[in-house]
Order: structure tokens, then C-alpha cells, then sequence
């Protein structure tokens, strides 16, 4: 059989080291294997710039076409267009919506939903450690609004909180926009405003390092628990000083690999699942040295 | 008396008093130079770098091209307009999000749903009527208070943008239509949906600016104000009607896209706004107003969305991408200057 | 004619703005058929009271009658619906448009759908300029017609509408007698047709020569109303002034020294060809010629705003290159330039730092500007040059049209270059201060400056110049002493006709 | 004080927001906002006189994503003695080739700022290859006074905002150089003719906001010491609207550094306030939008006297 062509369009690749990281080991991992062409677009966040890719990508002629959607449900017009051309679409990182299933061959990538829920029971855990599970107070700074990755971790969190601890107040949540500087002016404002803050909930560990910067900065970095998400290595490097108590593990090269080896299983006729979860576990200051730091 | 009559007679210098006009053509087809270049840069450069099978320049792939360019492409036509005015609208983004979101969120309201594929109709209605509303109360803003457009409308893009927030929260808003979505990737005479809606806004707005009242004072407003206020053109409710216009073709922009794609997110159409101007000055109007051509527009949004698509074609990374517009943007800025020269006579200020 | 009634009549007319009071109860009454000259000094309030008429301005007291009702103008619109036609001091085109579209601004002819209709525009439009004798047609852009033929398309629009009342606010300040002389004839025939004109010139030749009656103006409050054929210059200077001026001051002539500058050969393009001249220390040199005929744009290009395609250009004898006005101030060149708006001032500056502008580095101590020093030469060329301003602190775009000129004439000659070189400098300006800058100019050669006069008034240029140059179509003609100058001979070098042809 | 419409209208917001939640005056939160203000505010001060001269930079953001990658980067490998020197060196090179085109080749500044937005970024995602760039040994060096520091009890990036403030509010009033902004700004054409170099005043506006850029890079990355390249993306618009905010016209011709930092210490105390209320964050948004205007219009309207409708 000779080379199959793999098109890729990613959501948004300049817009934070995940995405960047994911990028690369997606064509490195192309370039190590023989049989694979890909082509690598980018769709810098804007749907209609994803929706012309995919049709860019079936007017070329690729054989299969990755997708990692900027909105889960535009996307599905564009990808039933790909599945009548018959090119088999693989959808990656986050998913996209119930109808477009039909037209998807896989799914592949981490469960956001239960990062989410671990997330709330790393915290829940926590605070049952130190005592404080009946009366502690936390404060949510999620990702970019609009984005489905930050919904599904936030709605995660927010559902399983409640059943692991139910007596733990979440006093607000404000996005901090996956940006560090602007959940560090966030956490500014809720250190202000709230006396007590036992936790912190970050969509992801940039966000959650902003407002460790911001508590230590009002020297209450001591009485709050960090939790963040895709553990990122200035959240390793946090957790390993002890200030930054936990996160969810999650490798950008691992969801490109997956990806990549769906797409490829796909074209060879393999049975593949269709949910196709990699595994994404908690990390704590506890279970840290089982993890290798992350490389972005 | 005497003496004034020979000065009448004096022969007038023979030098007319007329200075060369400068070439139209040259000057508005300098667009459609560069994109003729693209064109042939990008078909070379494919057959070395590109992974793809088939030609960049496949007639489909240029057919799509056209159907791509219609989300910029309507809001840049209006944008036109507004800035041979001599104002700037930077809430179309937002203005685009929120048409959208009402577009596809009435169609779930129950009596919508119980109007069968009826409700289609009535919802591009409401989401005209959405988008013409918002640039109701921009340029009710811009005659009423005095303040500038580019300052109104950079407000009005956080508010418009806090509003389409507040509509949905954080959640997309979507609604699946098929037979909508059948319509919008229709093809027609080989042209998809959108790409007729681009060029029937480029034929109208073209004849609206070159051919009526209206049009001609949009160029006196924005090439002279003080003039225009002085002959008794009502600049006020001018602008309004602009600023409608703009409002109603974002809101057009977001119905024939949205009918396609069914969902929103809320940050839909960020930077739509930058792009859209982009392409107008590519195009060669002038930023301060009053000068400017419906169809070189045209040809400021192909060159985009041709660079864009020759670049994913070529396999440019991320970094190289956002390298390369941006400094190609320069650069045609620079060759139309060097077209316009005037020449080495030019006074030099 | 005389006694008919009023077709606009205006009563205890008040409008300020903060710190002026420009108008100050003032009553005007003008009769069909009547061309009504309003003088005044420069800033007395002229074009306030004609903006107050044509509905730019609201006043703060007083009344407008049309025929005797009273009437409220709250914009243009308004004042054109009740014939009142606004030809205005300033320019007003839209440069990008055609001649056709600025003669019919705001009131394009129209088809179904809004349409222009523009078969009909043109026609119209090519028959009012038949009338006016002009060069160009209804198609032309705007923008690429001269000055002078611009304000030709501002006058046309008095012809579009068969008005009641037109005003004509400076409208010969960028005109030559040519189009003066189609002017006045536009004039006759709305005279003709009982339309009352109001005309605002500081041109006594003018006022003289086309009014009936004259209105005064003074610091904003009326003066009183002169029948022209039974009044003098002098009487109505009195009445402007306050005083009578002594125009019989000829200009000293005096030893003249070294040259200071000398131009060989400069070209530029199809502008100007193969053009020489010197100016000595101590001389006027005066350019005369039609418009268009290059003494601009040489100018320009001794100020380094130009580069020449050949020639050369010595400064003290010293061959020198000038790049730019910054070359230019540093050779000793100084340049008050033809367009006070768009070249002479920012408008959105006050008076003080747009008068120090080119100086500003010289006259800072330290890093920091010297505030001191800026205002006392302010506050001298204040004095000379008669500016009414309530302070230093005015911005220069609420000044009256003639003191804003005065600004920038004060500009150059606190700059004291060596060569300076004026252009159009009385544009606008008041006979008082007209005077009091032709002495200006003479004092600065006594006293061993090289001034270059560029007028399109030849009594102006025969007045202050010790040498005239008549251009005629970018080449220089002949050059006259002033001894030997006759008026007939300067206008038959400035018409490109040969000497030898007429004589 | 009519011509001050844009000082009640902050005094008023302050006072708003005061008795909607006391803690926002609170000498801490105060001294907070205002810190957190002083990023966005240095870079304000530098675009400040690139919009008095006439011209317009979005480039703003994106460069100070640049600054503060580059120097974050070169603090390992160079060490910060050597990283700070060299990076403003290379923000000055960008702000250079800024100011070459839109001073001496006059090519138009909102176009050419917003290529370079897009361009910086590239250029900023080639060095980091798209990582997040972090100090390694953040408790060892002492590059984090610049951001986290303390002078006497006052945080140092307000010290440093406070002195530039002073520093370029004393050049734009009282030195030739302002003087020409504001001629530049306000007549290009007649300020050529009265021998100002246009071109050079132009570039040096751009040379002064890149070098506040390069300022604002070196206080993020000495506060955070690590960074996303994103850090600034976005930051244009806001450092814009708190120049307009602030009276600057876009025209060009007028504007004050004083009135500038009233306009960043708006939009920082609107966004504290609103959060103070806990107000979902696009409440925020569109009183933001009502606040500019209001703000602009009264400000404007206190200088023609006049409210309503000056457009006929
Ligand atoms: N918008 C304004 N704001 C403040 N002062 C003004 C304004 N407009 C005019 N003035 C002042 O009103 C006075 C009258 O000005 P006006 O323009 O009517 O004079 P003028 O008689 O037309 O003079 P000129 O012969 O120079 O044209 C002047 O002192 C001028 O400074
Ligand atoms: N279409 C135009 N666009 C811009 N400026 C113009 C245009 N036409 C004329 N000008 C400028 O207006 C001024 C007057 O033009 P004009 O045709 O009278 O030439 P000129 O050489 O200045 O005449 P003169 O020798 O009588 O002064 C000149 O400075 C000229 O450069
Ligand atoms: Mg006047
Ligand atoms: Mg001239």
C-alpha cells in the first residue's frame, strides 16, 4: 500500500504550550512513520477558518482528516461533507456533539468531564486531610469562556463537588481566559474580597500558578489548596516546592500519538472503539514522583 | 474697466489648468495584481511543497475559495461603506456573534418550532433585524453624542460581546436545521449559497455607491464633513443609516454562515473586525474616508482568504503564518504607495 | 432699485463664543438687487455674522427677517431652502468628487430609487460652467483642479438655485483677474435678476468697483452704512480703523548688498523649466504671474519640499543642496506659505507654539522649552502685526481667517531668516494690516534681508518689490526694475506675450 | 474643571463602587489595582504620544508577549544582567522597523501595526517554539524585583509606572520634542513646513512606545518569571481605550500623559470593582462599553459646551 495522506485541523496552536506542544509531537510522530503524509492546518480559533480547512482538506483529497474542533456542534455540516466524500473523520481533544457521530469514525482524547470530577475529589480529598471539609471555602477560575474544553471541566467540577463534599461552599468562579497574568488580577480581586479561601480551582495549571502567584504576593499562600488541570511543568515545579497541591495529568504528546494511531487504524480497517479516552490521572504533591515532568 | 477687459482677453496659459488624473485603473486594480501573484505563487510552490493531489488552482478549489471569503467578505463590503464615511465599526464581530445567536436560538423557541421549516424564513429575520438593531444604536451613539466611531464601536464591541455572554452564558448556542444546512451548501450554477450572497451584496452596495444620492454623499461626508454639513447633507441620520447598513450585512454575514454550521460559540467573530478592515484598505480605501471602491474590496478579501488557504496548501506552520500575513500586509501596503507616487515631483511633506 | 424692501434684514445680532464676543448687536438690511459690501478688520466679525445668516451658527440674541418675517435657521439646509446661498471664505469641496457632484452637493438630481440622475447633473452642470468661461467640464475631479479654478467651483454653486440673497465671503482671495472679471459678471447677471448679494472683500478696488452700498464692521458691533458712490476709501478706512492710513508711504530704496541667494537653471519637471534669478541682500524680489504659473512650486523647492530635476541653487555663493525645510532653515530660508489651513497652521495649537514652531529648538534652555522666551515673542509680533486674539492661549482655528495669517507671517519673521520667501502673503488680510505688512517686508530688506515676494496682486507686487519677475507658464519671462515696471508690460509677460509682439 | 469631565466622571465611579463595597478602597486593594494597572499603564504612556503624533499602535500587545518571552528565555542562558540589555535591544529593533514604515515611508500605521501584531506573534512562537518560558530557579535570582519588589513599602512596578509617568509627562509638555508630537499630530503638513522632521518625530514616537513596551515585558516577566506567549495578546485594544479614555483624539494633535493614567487607573478600578461586586465577568463587559462612552462623551461635551447632536 503506499502513503496515506492525514489532514489535521487543530483549534487554535499559538494560543498556549498545549496545543503548541501537541502540534510538534503530532508531526513528529508522522514524520517517524513511513506510510503517513500529513498536512497540518490551524484554524487560530475562528469556526469558519476550521469549516474552510476541512473543505480545503476534502477538496485535496486527503485520505482521513483529524479534527480538533473549535466548536463541537458547527463542525458537524463540515464533517458530514468529509464522511459523504467519503473520508473518515477522526475527532480529537475534545468532541464534538451527539449528532455529528454519525458522521465520525472516532473519537480520541482525554475525558474532560472527569478531569472535572477528579479534579473536585483531588480538592475533596484534601480538605477531609486537613480537616476542614465542613467548613472549607473555595473559589473556581475557568478557562476561556466559550470554549468546550473549560465548560466540560467546570461542569465537572461543579457537579462532582457536591457529592464527594457537599458541605464545601464554592463562593465564585471567574474565567481567567487559560491566561496566567489574568487569573493571577482575578485571584487579586477574590483574595480582596474574601477573608477566608481554603481552595482554588483552576482550569488548567497556568491559571492555577497565576493565583498561587497572587496569594503568595498577599502571603496567604499557605492557607489555600491548589488544584489545577493538564498539569503543565510550572505547575510540576509548583507542586514539587510545595506550594501547588494537585492537578490532572494529561500529555499533549500522548493525545497527538492517539490521534495519529486512531487515524491510522481507521485507514488499515481496524476495529476501533469509538470513544477512545487515554487515561488522564491525578497528580498530587503525594503520587508526584510517578510522573515525569511535563515537557511543556 | 478698460484695463480688466484686456486682462480677459489675455490667453489663459496653455498648460491646462486640468492636472493629470491619476489611473483609476492602475490604482484599484493594484488588488487584483497582487492576487493574480498570489495565485501563481501558490500554484508554483504547491507542486513543490504541498502534500495534496490536486492543483491549487482546481477550479473547484477556487469556487470554494469564493464561498470562504463570504463571512469576511460581507461584513469588509459594509465596512466599505462606513469608512468611505470616514468612520470605522469595530462591533461587527459581536454584532456577527449575536445575529447568530438569535438566528439559531429562535428557531427553538415553541411557536417557531411550530411553524414547521416556516420558522427559517422568520428567523433570518430576526436576526437581520438583530444586526440592523445593534447598528441602530451605534450610529444613534455617533450622531447623537459627537463621540468618534472608532471609540463608540471599540466600546460597543466589549458591550455587544457582554451581551452575546449574557444570552447563553459560557455555552455555545446551536441549532441543527438539515434542511437549512441542506440550503446553505447548495450549489447554484456551480456557486455555493454564500458565494451568491457575496456577490450580490458586491453588485448592490456597488450600485448603491456608485450610482445613487446616497452612495455619492457617503464620498463627500467622508472626503470633506465640514462641506457636506455646509450643503445641507443631513451627516447625522447619514450615519445611521450606515451604521444600520453595516449592522444588517454583519447580521447577513452570521445568517448565511450559521445556517451552514448550527452552532455559536460565544466567541464567534472575534477579530472579524480587524480582518474586514484589513481587507478594505488592501482594497485602497482610505482609512481617513472618502475615497474607496466596493470592488477592490472584493479583491482585499480574496487576497486573504487566498493567502490563508495558500499557506495551509504550501503546509506553513502557525509561527510562519502569522509571520507571513502579517508582513505581507505591509508589503502591499507598500507597492500600492509606490503605485500611487505621483512621481518625483511630488511635494515631499 | 434703492428703496424697495428688504429682502433680509438682520436685528441686534449677538454671538459669542468663550472669551470673545464676536458680534455684539448688529444690524444689516439688504435690498433685492443690491450688492451689499460688509468690511471690517480682520477678526471684526464678518464671516461670524454671514455664518449667523446661513444657519452654521446659532445667535445668542437678535432676529432674521427674510421679507420682512422673522425667521429661524438652525443649519445649511434650512438657509439654502429660504434662498440663502453661502459662498464661503474657506474652501468647501470634497476634493474626490466631481465638479458636478460639489456644485450640486446635498442636492444631487435624482431618479426613482434614489438614483442620480446623472445625464441630467452633467447637462446642468456643463451650462453653469459655459458661464463661467472655465477650463475644465462637469467630470473632473475636484481635487485635481487648482486653487483658483476650486473656488471657481464654489461659485458655481451660487448659480445652481435661483436664490434670494447669495453671499460671497473673500471669494477673489485665490483669484486672477481673469476669473475676478467672470466673477463680477456672475454678479451683474444675479444683480440683474433682484438676488441681494452680500460681498465681503478687503479689496477696496473691488468694493468700489461692483458695490452699492457698504456696511461696517468693528470689533464686532455695527458701524454704520455708506452709499458707495457718494463715500471715499479713505472715509470707510476711518469708519473700519478708526483711523485714516497713510498709503502714499513709497518704499525707501536703499544700497543693496551681497547676493544671498542665486538660483541657476532650476527645473522641476513639467512645474517649471530652466528658471534664474538672484536676490541681494536688502531687495524684494517680486513674482508676478497668472495662476498656475509655477511660483509656488518654486518656492517649494527652495524650502526643500521639492526636489529639482536640474539646476542649481547657491546660498551666500555657496553652491548648496536642500532636502528639506530642515536644510532650507538651516541655509537661512524661510517660507510663509500660499495655503494658511492646510500648510501655515495646526489648527488645533494655540497661537503661541504654532508662532514658535520652527524655532522651538532654539529657544529652549536646557532640555526644556523656555516658556518665557516663546511668549515675549509672541507677545511682540502680537503687537506689530496687530493680532486680535484674547491671548496666547487662543487656538489658532478660532481665530478670524486674516489674523490666522498673521500668525503665520509672524512665525517666519521671528525666525529672521536671511531669505525669506512669502507667499500670497496679504491673502485675507485687511487693508490696516495689509499696509502695516508691506511695511513689514520693506523694513526687513532695510535692514539686509532678502525677501521673495510671490503675489497675484499687482499692486502689491509693484508696491513693495525692487525687481518683479513675471512668470508665464513655469518659465520666467523677464525680469523688471521697479523703475522701468508699467502695468501693461508685466501683464503682457505674464500672458506669454513676446515684447517684441506687442510692441 | 468643565474641561475635566473625564476626572468626575472617575470620581463618581469611585464612589460607586466605594459604597457598593467598602473593601474597595481599602488601601490594599488600592495599591493592588493600581499595580496590577502598571503594565498596561507603562504601555499606555508610550502609545500615548504615538496617538498625539498622529498614528495609531496595536502592535502594542503582541511585542509585549515578545519582550517578555525573550528576556524570560535569555534570563537563563544569559543571565538577567545581560537578558534585560538585550531585550530591549530587540524591542527597539521592532519598534524601529515600526517607525521606519510608518515614519519615513509613511505607510499607514493601523494597517502596519496590526501585520506586525500577527507577525511578532510568529516571531514569538518561532524563539519559544510555542512553550511556555519559565525562570528555572525562580527562588535564586533577583530578577523578580522589577514586578514583585518592594521600595519602601510601595510596590516597585507602581514606583516604576509612577516615575515614567512623570518622566514622559515632562517631555510631552515641556520639551521641544513634545511640542513637535503635538504639531506632527495635529498638521503633519504644516508642521513639515515649519521644519519639523516629521519622519523622525514619528519614529521616535514609536522608538518611545516600543521602549515602554520592552518596560511593560520586563514587569510581566519579573512578576510571573515564567510566561505564555500570549501573555499580552489583547492588550492593544486595552491600552487604546485607556488613551481614549484619557482624551487622547485619534486624530492625533491632542491628548496628556496625565490624563492617560486617569484612563488606565478607570479601566483597572471598573474591572476591580465589577469583580469586587462579583459581577459575571461580561457585565463587566458592556459596563466597560458605557463607561468609555459616557467618559468620552463627557469629555468632549464639557469642551463644546453643548450635550447633545453636534452632527447635523
Ligand atoms: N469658534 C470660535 N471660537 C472662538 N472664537 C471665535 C470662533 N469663531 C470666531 N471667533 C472669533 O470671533 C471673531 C470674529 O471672527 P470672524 O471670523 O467673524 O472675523 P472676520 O471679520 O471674518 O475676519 P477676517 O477678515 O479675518 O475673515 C474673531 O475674534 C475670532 O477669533
Ligand atoms: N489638484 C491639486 N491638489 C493639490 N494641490 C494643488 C492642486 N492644484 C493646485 N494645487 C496647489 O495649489 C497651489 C496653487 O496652485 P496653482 O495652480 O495656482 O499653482 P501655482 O504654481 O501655485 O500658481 P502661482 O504660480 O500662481 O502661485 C499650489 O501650491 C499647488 O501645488
Ligand atoms: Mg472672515
Ligand atoms: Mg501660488
Amino acid at each position: 500500500q503506499d502513503t496515506m495522506t492525514i489532514g489535521i485541523t487543530q483549534n487554535n496552536v499559538g494560543v498556549d504550550s498545549y496545543q503548541t506542544t501537541y502540534e510538534s509531537a503530532f508531526i513528529d510522530a508522522a514524520a517517524a512513520n513511513d506510510a503517513v503524509e500529513t498536512v497540518v492546518l490551524d484554524a487560530g480559533g475562528d469556526v469558519a477558518r476550521q469549516i474552510a480547512q476541512v473543505e480545503d482538506l476534502i477538496q485535496q483529497q486527503v485520505d482521513a482528516i483529524i479534527i480538533w474542533p473549535t466548536n463541537g456542534e458547527a463542525v458537524i455540516p463540515a464533517v458530514r461533507k468529509a464522511s459523504q466524500a467519503g473520508i473518515p473523520v477522526i475527532v480529537t481533544n475534545s468532541n464534538i456533539a451527539e449528532q455529528g457521530f454519525d458522521f465520525v469514525a472516532s473519537f480520541s482524547g482525554p475525558d474532560n468531564i472527569t478531569q472535572g470530577a477528579r479534579a473536585a475529589e483531588i480538592m475533596c480529598d484534601r480538605f477531609k486531610a486537613l480537616g476542614i471539609e465542613t467548613e472549607a471555602e473555595i473559589v473556581q477560575i475557568s478557562g476561556q469562556p466559550g470554549y468546550t474544553t473549560a465548560i466540560e471541566r467546570a461542569k465537572g467540577f461543579e457537579d462532582r463537588l457536591p457529592e464527594v463534599c457537599p458541605e464545601v461552599t464554592l463562593l465564585e468562579t471567574q474565567p481567567g481566559d487559560w491566561n496566567r497574568e489574568k487569573s493571577q488580577q482575578v485571584m487579586e480581586a477574590f483574595l480582596v474580597k474574601y477573608d477566608s479561601i481554603d481552595g482554588v480551582y483552576a482550569g488548567d495549571d497556568n491559571m492555577g500558578v497565576g493565583a498561587l502567584n497572587a496569594a503568595k504576593a498577599a502571603g496567604r499562600a499557605g492557607d489555600i489548596t491548589f488544584v489545577g488541570a493538564t498539569n503543565f511543568a510550572v505547575g510540576y515545579e509548583a507542586m514539587e516546592a510545595g506550594d501547588y497541591w494537585g492537578s490532572i495529568y494529561q500529555s499533549p504528546v500522548d493525545d497527538a500519538e492517539a490521534a495519529l494511531q486512531t487515524a491510522i487504524d481507521v485507514l488499515n480497517g481496524e476495529d476501533v472503539p469509538f470513544l477512545n479516552y487515554f487515561d488522564t490521572p491525578k497528580i498530587t504533591q503525594d503520587n508526584m514522583g510517578e510522573f515525569t515532568k511535563p515537557v511543556f | 474697466m478698460a484695463q480688466t477687459t484686456t486682462f480677459t482677453a489675455a490667453a489663459p496659459p496653455d498648460d491646462a489648468p486640468v492636472r493629470k488624473p491619476r489611473s483609476q485603473l492602475v490604482v484599484q486594480g493594484a488588488i487584483w495584481g497582487f492576487v493574480v501573484l498570489e495565485l501563481i505563487f501558490f500554484s508554483v510552490a504547491g507542486r513543490f511543497l504541498s502534500n495534496s493531489d490536486t492543483a491549487f488552482l482546481d477550479l473547484d478549489n477556487m469556487l470554494l475559495l469564493l464561498k470562504q471569503s463570504a463571512p469576511i467578505g460581507i461584513i469588509a463590503l459594509g465596512m466599505t461603506i462606513v469608512m468611505i464615511n470616514g468612520n470605522i465599526d469595530l462591533s461587527v464581530g459581536a454584532t456577527f456573534a449575536l445575529s447568530a445567536i438569535v438566528l439559531l436560538d429562535s428557531m427553538t423557541w415553541p411557536f417557531m418550532q411550530a411553524l414547521g421549516d416556516w420558522a427559517i424564513p422568520l428567523a433570518w429575520i430576526f436576526a437581520l433585524a438583530t444586526g440592523t438593531a445593534l447598528g441602530f444604536v451605534n450610529g444613534l451613539v455617533v450622531w447623537k453624542t459627537g463621540v468618534d466611531a472608532f471609540i463608540v464601536t471599540l466600546g460597543s464591541m466589549l458591550g455587544y460581546r457582554g451581551l452575546v455572554f449574557m444570552y447563553n452564558g459560557e455555552q455555545p448556542t446551536s441549532h441543527l436545521n438539515w434542511t437549512l444546512v441542506d440550503f446553505a451548501e447548495a450549489q447554484f450554477l456551480g456557486l455555493h449559497t454564500a458565494t451568491w450572497f457575496l456577490l450580490g451584496t458586491a453588485l448592490v452596495l456597488w450600485l448603491v455607491m456608485t450610482r445613487t444620492v446616497h452612495g455619492r454623499n457617503a464620498y463627500a461626508i467622508g472626503n470633506n464633513r465640514e462641506a457636506a454639513v455646509n450643503a445641507g447633507i443631513r451627516v447625522g441620520p447619514h450615519f445611521l443609516l450606515n451604521f444600520m447598513l453595516i449592522g444588517f450585512l454583519a447580521a447577513l454575514s452570521a445568517v448565511v454562515f450559521y445556517s451552514e454550521s448550527g452552532s455559536v460559540n460565544p466567541n464567534d467573530g472575534m477579530l472579524y473586525e480587524l480582518w474586514a478592515i484589513t481587507a478594505v484598505v488592501l482594497g485602497g480605501t482610505k482609512l481617513a474616508g472618502g475615497y474607496g471602491s466596493i470592488i477592490s474590496t472584493l479583491g482585499g478579501v480574496v487576497a486573504i482568504q487566498l493567502l490563508r488557504k495558500g499557506l495551509g496548501y504550501i503546509g506553513a506552520d502557525t509561527e510562519t503564518v502569522n509571520l507571513v500575513i502579517g508582513l505581507i500586509l505591509i508589503a502591499v501596503l507598500f507597492l500600492d504607495r509606490q503605485l500611487n507616487r505621483k512621481g518625483s515631483e511630488e511635494l515631499k511633506t | 432699485m434703492t428703496d424697495a424692501t428688504p429682502v433680509l434684514r438682520l436685528e441686534g445680532i449677538v454671538k459669542t463664543f468663550p472669551g470673545v464676543r464676536a458680534l455684539d448687536g448688529v444690524d444689516l438690511e439688504l435690498r433685492p438687487g443690491e450688492v451689499h459690501a460688509l468690511m471690517g478688520e480682520n477678526g471684526a466679525g464678518k464671516s461670524t455674522l454671514m455664518k449667523v445668516l446661513g444657519g452654521i451658527l446659532q445667535p445668542n440674541e437678535g432676529r432674521i427677517l427674510i421679507d420682512e418675517a422673522p425667521v429661524v435657521m438652525t443649519s445649511p439646509l434650512e438657509a439654502k431652502g429660504k434662498g440663502v446661498v453661502f459662498i464661503h471664505q474657506e474652501l468647501s469641496l470634497a476634493d474626490e468628487l466631481s465638479v458636478a457632484e460639489n456644485i450640486f452637493l446635498g442636492e444631487l438630481p435624482r431618479k426613482r430609487f434614489g438614483r442620480v440622475d446623472w445625464t441630467r447633473l452633467y447637462a446642468t452642470t456643463d451650462a453653469i460652467l459655459k458661464t463661467l468661461n472655465v477650463r475644465f467640464d462637469a467630470r473632473t475631479r475636484v481635487g485635481d483642479l487648482s486653487i483658483a479654478n476650486q473656488q471657481m467651483v464654489e461659485i458655481a454653486r451660487a448659480l445652481t438655485v435661483s436664490p434670494r440673497a447669495v453671499i460671497f465671503d473673500e471669494p477673489t482671495a485665490s483669484l486672477t483677474d481673469a476669473e475676478k472679471v467672470v466673477l463680477f459678471d456672475v454678479i451683474e447677471d444675479l444683480k440683474a435678476k433682484g438676488v441681494g448679494i452680500i460681498y465681503i472683500s478687503h479689496r477696496m478696488e473691488e468694493i468700489f468697483r461692483i458695490t452699492d452700498r457698504i456696511s461696517v464692521l468693528r470689533d464686532g458691533q455695527y458701524r454704520g452704512t455708506l452709499r458707495t458712490a457718494e463715500t471715499t476709501e479713505d472715509e470707510v478706512t476711518q469708519l473700519m480703523i478708526g483711523r485714516s492710513l497713510d498709503l502714499s508711504r513709497s518704499p525707501v530704496r536703499h544700497a543693496l548688498g551681497k547676493v544671498a541667494l542665486e538660483v541657476r537653471g532650476l527645473s522641476c519637471g513639467h512645474l517649471y523649466r530652466d528658471v534664474s534669478f538672484s536676490v541681494r541682500e536688502g531687495e524684494v524680489l517680486g513674482f508676478y504671474g497668472l495662476v498656475g504659473a509655477g511660483r509656488t512650486e518654486i518656492a517649494e523647492t527652495l524650502f526643500g519640499l521639492r526636489t529639482p530635476s536640474a539646476g542649481s541653487i547657491r546660498v551666500n555663493g555657496d553652491e548648496v543642496r536642500i532636502g528639506s525645510p530642515v536644510d532650507a532653515i538651516r541655509h537661512g530660508i524661510g517660507l510663509v506659505p500660499e495655503d494658511r489651513k492646510g500648510q501655515g497652521l495646526v489648527l488645533g495649537m494655540n497661537c503661541r507654539d504654532n508662532m514658535t514652531l520652527p524655532q522651538v529648538d532654539d529657544l529652549s534652555t536646557g532640555p526644556f522649552v523656555s516658556d518665557g522666551a516663546e511668549v515675549a515673542i509672541f507677545d511682540q509680533y502680537r503687537d506689530r502685526l496687530d493680532i486680535r486674539t484674547p491671548g496666547w492661549r487662543q487656538i489658532v482655528g478660532n481665530l478670524s481667517g486674516g489674523n490666522q495669517q498673521k500668525i503665520v507671517i509672524g512665525k517666519w519673521l521671528s525666525m529672521r531668516p536671511q531669505v525669506l520667501i512669502v507667499d500670497e502673503p496679504t491673502r485675507g488680510i485687511d487693508v490696516g494690516s495689509k499696509s502695516e505688512i508691506h511695511n513689514l517686508i520693506r523694513d526687513l530688506a532695510a535692514q539686509g534681508y532678502a525677501v521673495i515676494v510671490i503675489s497675484s496682486e499687482m499692486p502689491e507686487v509693484l508696491h513693495v518689490s525692487d525687481r518683479i519677475a513675471a512668470m508665464y507658464s513655469g518659465r520666467i519671462m523677464r525680469t523688471f526694475a521697479a523703475e522701468e515696471v508699467t502695468e501693461d508690460s508685466l501683464i503682457q509677460a505674464i500672458s506669454g506675450l513676446e515684447p517684441e509682439k506687442v510692441a | 474643571m468643565a474641561r475635566q469631565g473625564i476626572l468626575v466622571a472617575f470620581a463618581v465611579f469611585m464612589v460607586v463602587f466605594a459604597l457598593a463595597n467598602p473593601r474597595f478602597i481599602d488601601i490594599g486593594n488600592v495599591a493592588g489595582v493600581i499595580r496590577s494597572s502598571a503594565i498596561l499603564g507603562v504601555m499606555a504612556l508610550g502609545v500615548t504620544f504615538v496617538v498625539i503624533g498622529g498614528n495609531l499602535d496595536l502592535s502594542v500587545g503582541s511585542m509585549m508577549s515578545f519582550s517578555t518571552i525573550v528576556v524570560l528565555d535569555l534570563h537563563d542562558t544569559l543571565g538577567p544582567a545581560l537578558a534585560i540589555p538585550a531585550m530591549f535591544a530587540l524591542t527597539l529593533c521592532l519598534g524601529a522597523f515600526i517607525g521606519i514604515l510608518v515614519g519615513y515611508l509613511k505607510l499607514n500605521s493601523l494597517i502596519v501595526t496590526l501585520g506586525m501584531l500577527s507577525a511578532i506573534h510568529g516571531l514569538t512562537l518561532m524563539w519559544s517554539g510555542g512553550k511556555n518560558m519559565d525562570i528555572a530557579d525562580k527562588a535564586g535570582t533577583w530578577f523578580g524585583i522589577f514586578g514583585r519588589g518592594d521600595v519602601l513599602g510601595i510596590p516597585v512596578p507602581i514606583l516604576i509606572f509612577a516615575l515614567l509617568a512623570v518622566v514622559l509627562s515632562v517631555v510631552l509638555s515641556r520639551t521641544p520634542f513634545g511640542r513637535k508630537v503635538y504639531a506632527v499630530g495635529g498638521n503633519g503638513t504644516a508642521a513639515t513646513f515649519s521644519g519639523v522632521p516629521r519622519a523622525r518625530v514619528v519614529f521616535l514616537t514609536y522608538i518611545l512606545s516600543a521602549f515602554c513596551v520592552a518596560i511593560a515585558g520586563l514587569m510581566q516577566a519579573s512578576r510571573s518569571l515564567g510566561s505564555q506567549n500570549t501573555v499580552g495578546q489583547g492588550m492593544e485594544l486595552e491600552v487604546l481605550a485607556a488613551v481614549i479614555l484619557g482624551g487622547a483624539s485619534l486624530l492625533g494633535g491632542a491628548g496628556t500623559i496625565f490624563k492617560t493614567v486617569i484612563g488606565v487607573l478607570i479601566l483597572g478600578f471598573i474591572q476591580n470593582g465589577l469583580l469586587l461586586m462579583g459581577l459575571e465577568f461580561y457585565v463587566q463587559y458592556v459596563v466597560t462599553w458605557v463607561i468609555i462612552i459616557l467618559a468620552v462623551w463627557l469629555d468632549i461635551a464639557a469642551k463644546r459646551s453643548r450635550l447633545w447632536s453636534p452632527i447635523a
